[in-house]
């Protein structure tokens, strides 16, 4: 009897969509849209960070240009009622995300951190995770890029420099989750909020973006995200972002009147 | 089986040992070879990060640094949480600071010119021969002293680097230090001075603000500080303490403007105008603050808001709302920069916004303006000489009476307009020696290269402008070992003082720079009590410091108290606060405005590749320069995005590539600075068009600034072309992508 | 009719041929000269860890704080070597190495690709001995690669021990 | 028993020596044609794919929101043409038409190759084409399998099996041929052959098992041919972009593939006629007529399908479906492309309700050749094109091919020739014992019934 | 005891089954060697005939629908990564892939049932004449007796047999 419900509850769990009855931690993003200015600070904070190569001109404008995170710039009427919005865009690490579904050799999945991720070296380019992704958050290595020398010495040893046919996108820069935990490890303690702060977070001189683990209600994102001006990109898409934005308050803004 | 058939299934079976060895080898990863430190350094554990803290010296705001080094390379810049200026936050051009570092086009080694001038040619020689070679020259000059010109830049005038140059000119004899610096605030200083009385920049308090106008300062991407300011912003809008409002205004929207919620895009010239008329609204309905009300409303009788809201182009309803807003709202605050900046008569403009901080009472209050306080004893005396005058410089060279040139930290033959004919004044100057890390344009001139470190190799510090309660003094320390055969700054100087010898020798600090500036430390350790706090002895304040980055106020220093007084304003207020145009208005439609980016700033971000690579907030373009122009105005002008445009001013003509910006007066056009390099290494040479070049050449005489936005210019489309940009498409097309909430609906969810 | 013989000759040939190809992989794989190649120097951990039982983190200072446990560098060596067996042969040449101050480039033995993120800190303070992965080394006179360092050794033991998120890809991969 | 047949007064002789002459008797032209093709091949595909695996894909047109381009767009075509051969054969087969007889090995080949292809194209898309095997469920000491809940995964399972099986039934045919012919064939020819029959003799159990496991591999085959188009189109269904996720989309698939399909088989028959005039004993104007036909009713059937894409875009009325029908429909140069698509697969397939086209020069070859034009442009309009308008705006980007990508699909176009044309060399195309026994069975005395 | 077989050509169906009618009814064996499949004409004389392919078909397509389960259940536990918020036991895919297995098995099985039930691929040489492949119907009388053999031969004769070969077991 044991054994039967033991399989039972096994299979249970196995049929459990995304199977982990809880995350370890359920990293999340909140950015304040209110904040955020569009200066560009956190792209270029992920290039440093993450080794993302630059393409040049000619690739450029071919839109190949290899940024994980993008700030996005909506233009609203004419001169000279111009309103403008800004939202930095980059991978939404979406609990039920399609691209997971789309690889057919497991090289994007989702771990227990609630992290969307990436393996590099098991990608075999099918640019199916990239057509699949509703935010277009999916950057292809077209070439094997090289960093002119000496400009190579500045390379992140944490992150792999990744080869011509890989597909990569935005990770939370999870090196710093593994080292943050590699960290409490050693200090034997749990995750504690404001321990992990992607490059993108630390540098936004604004401080729109907050960093933290969903999981532990005392966190900064776990207040963040009971705002009422919360919402999340494409969130008719079912897709279960972990990236939470914040309403921009606009004098012609739309409001929520329906509610 | 038979003999042959035995032999062939030997050949086979080789050839399958032989392919599955190949194959085999192919799929192991290859070996490499393990090679350790002979003696290992005693603060590294490879592959372990250690950060080092320093200041970051790509623009003048001075924000401080934290380098993450591993096995002994700078692998990232992130901001110092401990510093008070950038609170752990950093720009992109910061960010981007180890790509001047590692840039290939960094001059490895001194260096002697070996092709014609401005050609960029050099040849490698050594440190002996340069200094021997520079120091033999300045020899020769004994006899006048003064025929010895120093070129440099207005950014870092406030640290012992220059210290030692100045003492390096003095002591030779020396007056003509010549300061060159295209974005520097020096408008806004003169304008401060002239009308609060304040020799610092003073503090604008957005954090607190609640109502923000501000008149073209794009302190998002360029103005000041837009690290400070950006934290600041970010506080100010959702910082806890009710949402700030922000107006901006100016004729073309910049980056902070597209974030406003109103966007006042006023007639380009005339937002001191403006100013003035909401300052005069103010008084009229008698919502102003200040004591002598009575006195500026005579005196601002020119700008009723009836008469000016035809040259401002601004309706009248519309001055009288921002007048009631802005004075209704407690506290607010007025900010000047970007365009007025730019203005032939800027300190005018200037004043103009102080006057209407002072009529609505924002000036020494929380949230408003605050007067700096005392900068730190003894720390050392910014740079003087001569302010910033370009044309001294070229009549004296045109005159013979430049003998000898060094130039440190500035690029005049890119950033002054070609009617400055610097490159002419160079060509005349028979000998010039240049500390610079880059062939840029003025170095190609060179005859002979003197490459400092970069500043993540060099020692140095800064002296901030201080802030409401502290008087940052920061480090600069090296963080790497030096990659190339390069000296420190201050110790080139030093090195070819004690060459040159005489009384500039016994000018020069003994010992080499390092030792000379913490010896200055423990000077300004000594006179100043605050400093001691918490650190008993030098040495220990010295390690701290060197920790943590730098010394910020610990005690909060009383501001200092200012306002504006009709008398001190009233000769600068007395002509048209309007800035004037080059230009006849038939022959040249469109007002030329020229803006920094946060990349490029003055054009030196060009050489770094992410900076290249970073889309404009603005416009997305990467790799290139552009002009904006309104899409009616282009429409009208048979202009699409992309084609290639002449941009056509009385003073010359660039091409540049159309984008059509939804936020820019039809009348204005925009194109920003830093591109259209000539020389200035492989990411920037080549791209683009320099803007600079086809403006007049119009220096304030009093401020020494020259005036980027002082022409007319005429637009005509000489081809077609695509614009690399990011963007696909700007419009949302009904999707509510991005959604926004009224700020009635956010005051409701707050209560 | 058909040809039975040519069937069998093919099929022969195919065997011979897999059989071959698989003989040379496994010849590459564990018998390569990768896996105990010819060092600069003639260094015996038989002597040093085996006879004179000197730890291994004496040489290896960086195993229990850093994912590299460190080669030692040339002035460790030194260190005992200024004294003892001075006029051995294999001493002078790393004699003649610092005092030239040129660094000894060893030949690397346990090797693993970049986008392979394992750290001797974790497995070290997770109390796990040298030998189980670089074997008994105190007994090799030229060090040898006795285990893989393939991913599927890695998830074995990783299972086997039960290591936490033990078999998730980042855990080890970057 | 054969209608429209005029081949009554042929002999078994006969067809075994035209056959064997289609296959022996050639003359050099047709080699230095089928050479020429090679050699294309070998330029315009064989280099450049050589030279795209050692630079990277960027050297393709593909950019950040359009991943998939052309190569996609050849994989779904190829499978399409794909299908009308073991559909032709199989479906023919279970219902006992006869006029399937003379041109379902051609059919099969055309499959068959088509195939070589749609594999190909898989690897010619990839970024890392030499990890290929990585999707394969195969055991390796990384225990890592692959993930089954990936459409690409149903695709190489999909795709495998149609492989498989159509070698498969192609040999099942060939077997009996190869044995009959390995007795007048000579050389090397002789020496395959016989190793590839496997010593049939034709005993009555022999062909009773044939014929057995034919009908079985055609009841398998019938839902295979279903189900891979249209895992081929959950590819696109499965995600989320507006333009691919619709429901009409596997039944359009399937409907495309087989008018693209009986489209090739037209236009294969018409020039194999030509180029061997003995075939045209064989292959008649009936075929025409009934291929034709063929043609005519899909043709209908695709361009409801069309129809209803587009409605259906149309009623959910979604701002991303909108943009897309909007860039699809009315942006040049897209429009144009659709306007020509229509006209090539509704319009054009017309003409075969007049019986006399059917037969046409006209209706051999111009019809087929822009059916299978437009059918390509119905996967151009719908894979590319959908991606440049996803749902982000500010990441729309437009795509267009580079000269890779349209000599890798040139140089794949002359392989499928070339290597056509010497299968034609090497096997029998015209099945020798089902057209004997469309001839009929000798008989002395008694009538067959 | 010795037997031997006969091979005679015919050039027509009718006669050739008229043949095997008296072969059959002399209680001697007989395979009917032809270039195409007679499969009706047999039918129709002898009556319905059956194999085994089926069951090997059959077998082989309940194994393809086994195997893609295990396959797609059994991998997907072996090393769990949780993938777009799906379960890992994911029935609706694993469909997808077992119908195909079904086929791929199905029609694997079936090529090995028709090798074995063919008797293929022939190891020894069997009896056949180069006009079966072209025209000729052959008919193979086995389990004849030697003495027999003339008269096998006459009746075929009388058929109206062409060529005719003895055959050495």
């Amino acid at each position: 009897m044991s054994i039967f419900s033991k399989v039972k509850d096994r299979l249970e769990d196995l049929r459990r969509p995304g199977y982990f009855k809880k995350y370890d931690h359920k990293f999340t993003m909140v950015i304040d849209l209110d904040r955020c200015n569009g200066c560009g600070a956190c792209v270029s904070a992920c290039y440093a960070e993450n080794n993302l190569p630059v393409v040049g001109k000619e690739e450029c404008g071919k839109s190949r240009a290899l940024n994980w995170i993008r700030i996005e710039r909506y233009v609203e009427g004419e001169y000279p009622d111009v309103k403008v919005k800004f939202i930095p865009v980059m991978c939404q690490h979406c609990s039920k995300a399609p691209c997971e579904t789309a690889c057919p050799v497991y090289a994007t999945y989702h771990n227990q951190d609630g992290l969307n991720v990436q393996v590099y070296n098991r990608c075999v380019g099918t640019f199916t995770c990239a057509t699949y992704c509703p935010y277009d958050a999916r950057r292809f290595n077209w070439f094997t890029y090289k960093r002119e020398k000496p400009l190579d010495q500045q390379y992140n040893p944490d992150v792999t420099v990744r080869e011509m046919g890989i597909m990569e996108k935005g990770t939370f820069c999870i090196q710093r989750i593994r080292a943050a935990k590699d960290r409490a490890k050693d200090e034997k303690r749990a995750l504690k909020d404001g321990d992990v702060t992607p490059a993108c977070a630390q540098a936004c001189p604004t401080g729109a973006m907050v960093f933290g683990d969903l999981n532990d209600p005392e966190s900064r994102v776990s207040k963040l995200a009971k705002s009422p001006r919360r919402f999340r990109l494409l969130e008719e898409l079912n897709t279960d972002p972990s990236v939470i934005y914040l309403k921009r308050v606009m004098k012609d803004g739309r409001g929520t009147s329906e509610e | 089986m038979k003999r042959r058939d035995f032999l062939k299934y030997i050949g086979i079976g080789g050839a399958g040992t032989g392919l599955g060895y190949l194959f085999g080898k192919v799929t192991q990863s290859p070996g490499n070879k393990l090679i350790p430190y002979l003696i290992p350094p005693e603060d590294i554990i490879p592959g372990v990060g250690a950060y080092y803290a320093t200041f970051c010296t790509e623009c003048s705001a001075g924000c401080g640094i934290l380098v993450k080094v591993m096995d002994g390379r700078a692998r990232k810049i992130e901001g110092n949480p401990r510093h008070p200026v950038n609170k752990g936050k950093l720009c992109m051009r910061g960010q981007a600071g180890v790509q001047g570092l590692y840039n290939p086009d960094r001059i490895k080694a001194p260096m002697k010119r070996s092709g014609e001038r401005g050609t960029g040619q050099f040849v490698e020689i050594s440190w002996d021969d340069a200094v021997s070679t520079l120091a033999k020259n300045l020899t020769e000059l004994n006899k006048k002293p003064e025929q010895l010109y120093l070129l440099t830049s207005d950014m870092r005038r406030r640290g012992h680097q220059h210290t030692v140059a100045s003492s390096f000119m003095s002591g030779f004899g020396s007056p003509n230090i010549i300061r060159h610096d295209l974005l520097g605030p020096g408008n806004l200083e003169f304008a401060n001075h002239a009308s609060m009385g304040l020799s610092a920049i003073p503090h604008y308090d957005i954090e607190n603000t609640r109502y923000l106008l501000s008149f073209g300062a794009d302190f998002s991407s360029a103005w000041l500080s837009p690290v400070s300011y950006g934290h600041a912003y970010g506080q100010m809008r959702q910082g806890g303490n009710g949402r700030g409002k922000l107006v901006q205004v100016e004729p073309r929207m910049s980056l902070t403007g597209a974030n406003a919620d109103e966007w006042v895009a006023a007639r380009p010239g005339t937002e001191g105008v403006l100013s003035l008329s909401i300052a005069y609204a103010i008084i009229e309905k008698g919502l102003s603050r200040a004591g002598d009300a009575g006195s500026w409303r005579s005196a601002l009788g020119a700008y009723r808001p009836s008469e000016a809201a035809k040259t401002v182009d601004v309706s009248e309803e519309r001055i009288y709302s921002l007048a009631k807003e802005f004075a209704q709202a407690r506290p607010s605050l007025a900010i000047s920069g970007g365009n007025l900046e730019g203005y032939e008569n800027g300190p005018s403009c200037h004043m103009a916004v102080s006057v209407l901080n002072h009529v609505a009472g924002n000036i020494g209050i929380k949230g408003g303006v605050i007067p700096s306080p005392e900068a730190l004893a003894s720390a050392p005396h910014p740079m003087t000489g001569p302010k910033n005058s370009l044309s001294r410089f070229a009549a004296d060279a045109e005159a013979g009476r430049i003998k000898t040139l060094i130039v440190s930290g500035s690029n005049p033959v890119f950033t002054a307009p070609k009617a400055a004919k610097v490159e002419d004044a160079l060509a005349k100057i028979p000998f010039i020696a240049s500390f610079s890390s880059y062939i840029d344009e003025t170095t190609a001139y060179a005859d002979i290269i003197l490459p400092p470190h970069h500043p993540l190799e060099d020692w140095g510090d800064e002296f901030s402008e201080p802030g409401a309660g502290f008087a940052p003094a920061t480090v600069m320390q090296p963080v790497v070992s030096p990659l190339y055969d390069t000296k420190g700054l201050g110790d080139i100087f030093i090195m070819v003082g004690k060459a040159v010898g005489g009384k500039t020798a016994a000018r020069m600090p003994s010992a080499e720079f390092k030792d000379y500036l913490r010896g200055s430390w423990k000077e300004m350790y000594a006179k100043n009590r605050a400093m001691a706090a918490g650190a008993p002895t030098f040495d220990e304040f010295w390690i701290r410091t060197l920790s943590e980055g730098g010394w910020w106020g610990a005690e909060s220093v009383k501001p200092r108290c200012a306002a504006v007084s009709v008398h001190a304003v009233k000769e600068h207020l007395s002509k048209s606060v309007a800035a004037e145009f080059e230009g006849d208005e038939k022959a040249y439609p469109f007002y030329l405005m020229l803006y920094p980016q946060a990349a490029m700033r003055d054009g030196s971000g060009a050489l770094s590749p992410w900076l290249q690579e970073m889309p404009d907030p603005m416009t997305s373009v990467v790799w290139g320069s552009w002009v904006e122009i309104n899409g009616k105005t282009a429409a009208s002008l048979g202009i699409s995005e992309g084609d290639v445009v002449s941009i056509e001013s009385p003073f010359g003509k660039i091409t540049a590539q159309a984008y059509l910006a939804p936020g820019i007066r039809p009348d204005t056009i925009a194109v920003p600075i830093g591109q259209g390099h000539r020389q200035y290494g492989r990411y920037a040479k080549d791209r683009g068009a320099n803007p600079i070049e086809i403006l007049p050449f119009k220096e304030n005489p009093k401020t020494g600034q020259i005036a980027v936005n002082s022409t007319r210019v005429k637009v005509t489309k000489i081809g077609n072309g695509r614009l690399v940009k990011q963007e696909g498409a700007a419009r949302e097309l009904g999707r509510d992508i991005v959604k926004t909430m009224t700020p009635a609906e956010f005051e409701r969810i707050k209560g | 009719m058909l040809n039975i013989k040519a069937i069998i000759y093919v099929a022969a040939g195919v065997v011979v041929f897999g059989a071959a190809f698989g003989i040379g992989y496994a010849l590459n794989t564990y018998y390569s000269p990768d896996l105990d190649p010819v060092q600069p120097i003639n260094f015996s951990h038989k002597i040093h860890a085996g006879d004179n039982k000197i730890p291994c983190i004496y040489c290896h200072i960086y195993a229990d704080r850093s994912r590299v446990s460190g080669v030692p560098n040339v002035q460790r060596c030194m260190g005992c070597h200024k004294i003892i067996k001075t006029d051995s042969p294999e001493i002078i040449k790393l004699t003649g190495y610092w005092e030239r101050k040129e660094p000894i480039a060893w030949v690397k033995v346990h090797n693993l690709p970049d986008h392979v993120g394992f750290t001797h800190k974790r497995h070290i303070k997770a109390g796990l001995d040298c030998k189980l992965c670089h074997g008994d080394v105190a007994s090799m006179s030229r060090v040898k690669r006795v285990s893989s360092l393939q991913m599927g050794w890695c998830l074995n033991c990783h299972e086997k021990r039960e290591v936490v998120n033990g078999k998730d890809c980042w855990t080890c991969h970057q | 028993m054969a209608e429209g047949h005029q081949k009554s007064s042929m002999s078994y002789k006969d067809v075994n020596e035209d056959i064997y002459g289609i296959i022996t008797r050639s003359g050099i032209g047709y080699y230095i044609i089928c050479g020429l093709f090679g050699a294309g091949a070998a330029v315009l595909f064989i280099l450049p794919w050589a030279y795209q695996i050692y630079v990277g894909q960027g050297v393709s047109g593909l950019n950040v929101p359009v991943f998939w381009g052309i190569y996609l767009v050849n994989f779904v075509f190829w499978v399409g043409v794909a299908h009308a051969g073991t559909l032709i054969s199989a479906m023919l087969f279970i219902t006992q038409t006869p006029w399937r007889r003379a041109i379902s090995r051609g059919a099969e080949t055309m499959t068959f190759f088509a195939l070589m292809l749609v594999t190909l194209f898989i690897f010619i898309h990839m970024g890392r084409p030499w990890n290929f095997y990585w999707t394969f469920p195969y055991p390796t000491q990384r225990q890592l399998w692959t993930n089954f809940i990936s459409p690409l995964t149903f695709d190489v399972f999909a795709i495998g099996t149609y492989t498989t099986s159509s070698i498969v039934f192609l040999y099942f045919g060939l077997v009996p041929d190869l044995a009959a012919l390995s007795h007048t064939a000579s050389g090397w020819r002789k020496k395959l052959y016989e190793f590839l029959s496997f010593g049939w003799r034709g005993t009555d159990a022999q062909w009773y098992t044939q014929n057995k496991a034919c009908m079985f591999f055609s009841a398998f085959i019938m839902p295979l041919v279903v189900s891979v188009h249209s895992v081929v189109s959950w590819d696109f269904a499965l995600s989320l972009v507006p333009g691919y996720s619709k429901t009409v989309f596997a039944p359009y698939f399937v409907t495309g593939a087989l008018l693209s399909g009986f489209a090739g088989v037209l236009l294969m028959l018409s020039i194999m006629r030509e180029a061997y005039p003995v075939m045209k004993k064989y292959v008649t104007d009936y075929h025409y007529d009934r291929i034709g036909l063929f043609v005519l009713v899909l043709s209908l059937m695709w361009s409801y399908l069309t129809l209803m894409e587009v409605v259906t875009g149309l009623y959910a009325n979604t701002s991303q479906e909108i943009e897309h029908l909007k860039f699809k429909l009315a942006t040049p140069p897209y429009m144009q492309l659709f306007i020509l698509m229509i006209f090539c697969n509704t319009v054009l397939p017309l003409v075969y309700i007049v019986r006399k086209v059917r037969g046409s020069v006209f209706g051999r070859f111009v019809v087929p050749v822009l059916v299978l034009v437009g059918m390509w442009l119905e996967r151009y309009l719908i894979i590319p094109n959908s991606l440049s308008r996803k749902f982000l705006p500010w990441m729309w980007q437009d795509y267009a091919p580079t000269w890779v990508e349209i000599s890798i699909s040139l140089g794949t176009l002359m392989m499928f020739i070339s290597m056509f044309m010497m299968f034609v060399k090497v096997f029998p195309i015209i099945a020798l014992f089902e057209v004997k026994e469309d001839i009929g069975v000798p008989m002395k005395n008694r009538k067959h019934h | 005891m010795a037997t031997n077989s006969v091979l005679a050509v015919f050039d027509h169906v009718d006669t050739l089954l008229e043949a095997a009618h008296r072969c059959k009814a002399s209680g001697w064996g007989f395979q009917i060697i032809s270039p195409i499949p007679l499969g009706h004409e047999i039918e129709h004389e002898f009556g319905p005939r059956k194999n085994w392919l089926r069951w090997f078909t059959g077998f082989g397509a309940i194994n393809g629908f086994i195997f893609g389960w295990v396959v797609a259940f059994g991998l997907s536990v072996l090393y769990i990564l949780p993938r777009g918020g799906k379960p890992i036991l994911a029935a609706t895919p694993t469909l997808l892939v077992s119908y195909e297995t079904t086929i791929l098995f199905g029609v694997l099985w079936t090529l090995f049932g028709f090798f074995v039930l063919c008797r293929m691929p022939v190891i020894s040489k069997k009896p056949f004449h180069p006009r079966i492949a072209v025209d000729g119907f052959g008919l193979l009388v086995e389990g004849v007796r030697e003495d027999n053999i003339p008269l096998v031969e006459k009746i075929l004769k009388e058929h109206g047999a062409g060529e005719i070969e003895r055959i050495e077991s």
